[in-house]
């Protein structure tokens, strides 16, 4: 038996663009080459794909590991009668999942610590029904403690990348603001808790 | 730095914060919007004043008779020990982090709350997906052949055989439960498959493995999932349909 | 006031790009015409569209009096997958699978007499699928029962020259086969799968 002629680029790209257009989420590397013929290269036709799309009114973008099509932004006020209404997020959600987004992993207690207020379980529960943040690994600290980080869905929901590609975490942590630093003596944690900030160093 | 006009507005909010406790999202959420009055970078703000204008606060709220909750007064009285140390030349026997650690760590925890609302709201304000962008309305349904390949060894085998030969006939009676799986399982489990549940699939496809080739197991699994779909279904979490009379059902999450 | 002027031709056709792909259905040229801006020609767009598309994994296509893109039909195949699971055989299988090796010819009868219990059909049929074993000739006893024997695939599976290669009750017995503990939870009981013939006295 001989090994198939694998196909041409452009044949690939095209076989990449039918698969990226059928699928509402974004489609990873693999999932692409495993159902195109053997010798095929994935990663090169979807980057021939994307130089195709650019400046159309849909583009080609990249979430985390995988791909998507999505309408151009500019186009959005055609698509106004498409938008599904969602639930009007709280202010407390809005900075949980922001804390999440930054701070990940992040546990509980940080995210109260940083916000100087009890985390509401409903708060939570709403971005894990979102599946906009969902469990980490737990802490290698004392209690064990869940940590949360943000999903795909979120990179997806927000145009991210990746989550390196989150705006201003550069100048944040510059700033020593996303340092946890333990407090002197003051009433820093709410319940008393004590921030366990080594965890991220022992973890990583 | 926020422009806040200057005069009759600052008084107004001053005198809102006085009524308005029930707006505040804890002391730290009341302290950031009393610092925003000293007009300086949070970098450069003065802890001490801060202190002073927070104690004020709760002093104006104990004339008003309003209730303060506990955690509002623990801050106060941090506030105040803060405070009398930030006054006071530095006694040098006494231990502990001094009165300018504590100071900067709290101008550092307004920062980091300030630093991740700015965040928060830049968050929001980013092209969302259904709403700004859009993906494919239409998706094309991918079909799945599913085929099964067994394995066994030849270790298996012998094993097998090995363990018929010298079969003990007796048995203790025990409740078989473990052939039995609860809705109360099955709902957990599928709630924990929802984000998967994208297309349209057969439920049976969704039992969980080791449950589908035993015949009792099948049955109690079929079961307790087409409950716990059915329950599901009532929420509103998920579709559910049958082509025709003991035809497959499918479900898909709902949009 | 003045009347707009209507985008350019190309802008158009980024404008009904961008709807089609998000609509849920296929849509006509009134219902893309009311959302784009005034002076827009839809079905020139659509034209201009549909040329772009000419070739590529995805076309539009006319569906009734309405425009949508669909699938290249060529690329038919890509919307399939093959899923391929390894499962373990149950203990049932096995165990009918050793007796017809090592006592082939084999009835029905006479594995359900060494096992103790009933086999079912679907163990049968499961084996004969799988082409592990297949009907040898009938017995000639009493109602001629067909007997059961062990196929060229199930040597080569088991990597065997013939079935009187098994190892018998002594070397299992020397290979420390025969010393396991009988019954639930046995050494060949694969990982989660419960030791089934509780059921089948239930069951038959």
């Amino acid at each position: 038996m001989t090994a198939p002629i694998p196909p041409t680029l452009d044949e690939q790209e095209r076989m990449v663009e039918a698969m990226l257009f059928a699928s509402a989420a974004p489609m990873g590397l693999a999932e692409l080459g495993a159902r195109m013929p053997v010798g095929s290269d994935p990663a090169r036709a979807v980057a021939a794909l994307q130089r195709r799309y650019e400046g159309r009114g849909v583009r080609v973008v990249r979430v985390n590991e995988a791909w998507a099509f999505r309408t151009a932004p500019d186009l959005a006020f055609l698509m106004q009668r498409d938008v599904v209404e969602t639930r009007r997020l709280s202010r407390a959600a809005i900075e949980t999942l922001a804390i999440v987004a930054y701070h990940q992993p992040v546990t509980r207690a940080e995210i109260e610590e940083i916000r100087g207020v009890a985390v509401s379980r409903g708060t939570l529960d709403q971005l894990l029904e979102m599946e906009w943040i969902r469990l980490g690994r737990r802490r290698m600290t004392p209690g064990r403690p869940v940590t949360f980080i943000v999903t795909e869905q979120f990179l997806d929901q927000f145009g991210l990348e990746t989550a390196r590609d989150l705006p201003g975490l550069k100048e944040l942590r510059e700033a020593g603001l996303l340092d946890s630093r333990p407090a002197p003596g003051g009433p820093a944690t709410p319940e008393g808790e004590p921030p366990d900030d080594q965890a991220q160093w022992t973890e990583d | 730095m926020r422009d806040l006009p200057e005069g009759v507005s600052d008084r107004l909010a001053a005198e809102a914060l006085i009524v308005d406790v029930d707006g505040y999202e804890g002391p730290l959420d009341l302290l950031l919007t009393l610092s925003r009055a000293q007009k300086v970078d949070l970098r450069r703000i003065s802890v001490l004043e801060l202190a002073e204008q927070y104690l004020a606060f709760v002093e104006r709220a104990k004339l008003l008779r309003i209730e303060l909750a506990a955690d509002y007064l623990v801050m106060a009285a941090w506030l105040a020990f803060l405070k009398s140390r930030l006054l006071l030349p530095p006694d040098p026997a006494e231990r502990g982090p001094s009165a300018e650690d504590m100071a900067d760590h709290l101008a550092w925890q307004l920062e980091r709350l300030q630093a991740m609302r700015d965040r928060a709201a830049a968050l929001m304000a980013r092209d969302q997906k259904g709403r700004d962008v859009f993906p494919r309305g239409e998706p094309e349904a991918v079909i799945q052949h599913r085929r099964s390949v067994y394995s066994a060894s030849l270790i298996d085998l012998m094993r097998a055989y090995a363990r018929l030969r010298t079969k003990d006939e007796f048995r203790p009676f025990v409740m078989d439960r473990e052939h039995v799986f609860t809705m109360e399982q099955a709902l957990e489990r599928m709630r924990e498959m929802l984000g998967y549940l994208g297309e349209w699939g057969d439920l049976h496809d969704w039992l969980p493995s080791g449950w589908d080739t035993h015949p009792m197991r099948r049955r109690s699994a079929t079961a307790s999932h087409f409950a716990a779909v059915l329950e599901m279904a009532k929420r509103g979490q998920i579709d559910l349909r049958q082509g025709q009379t003991f035809g497959p059902i499918q479900i898909r999450k709902k949009e």
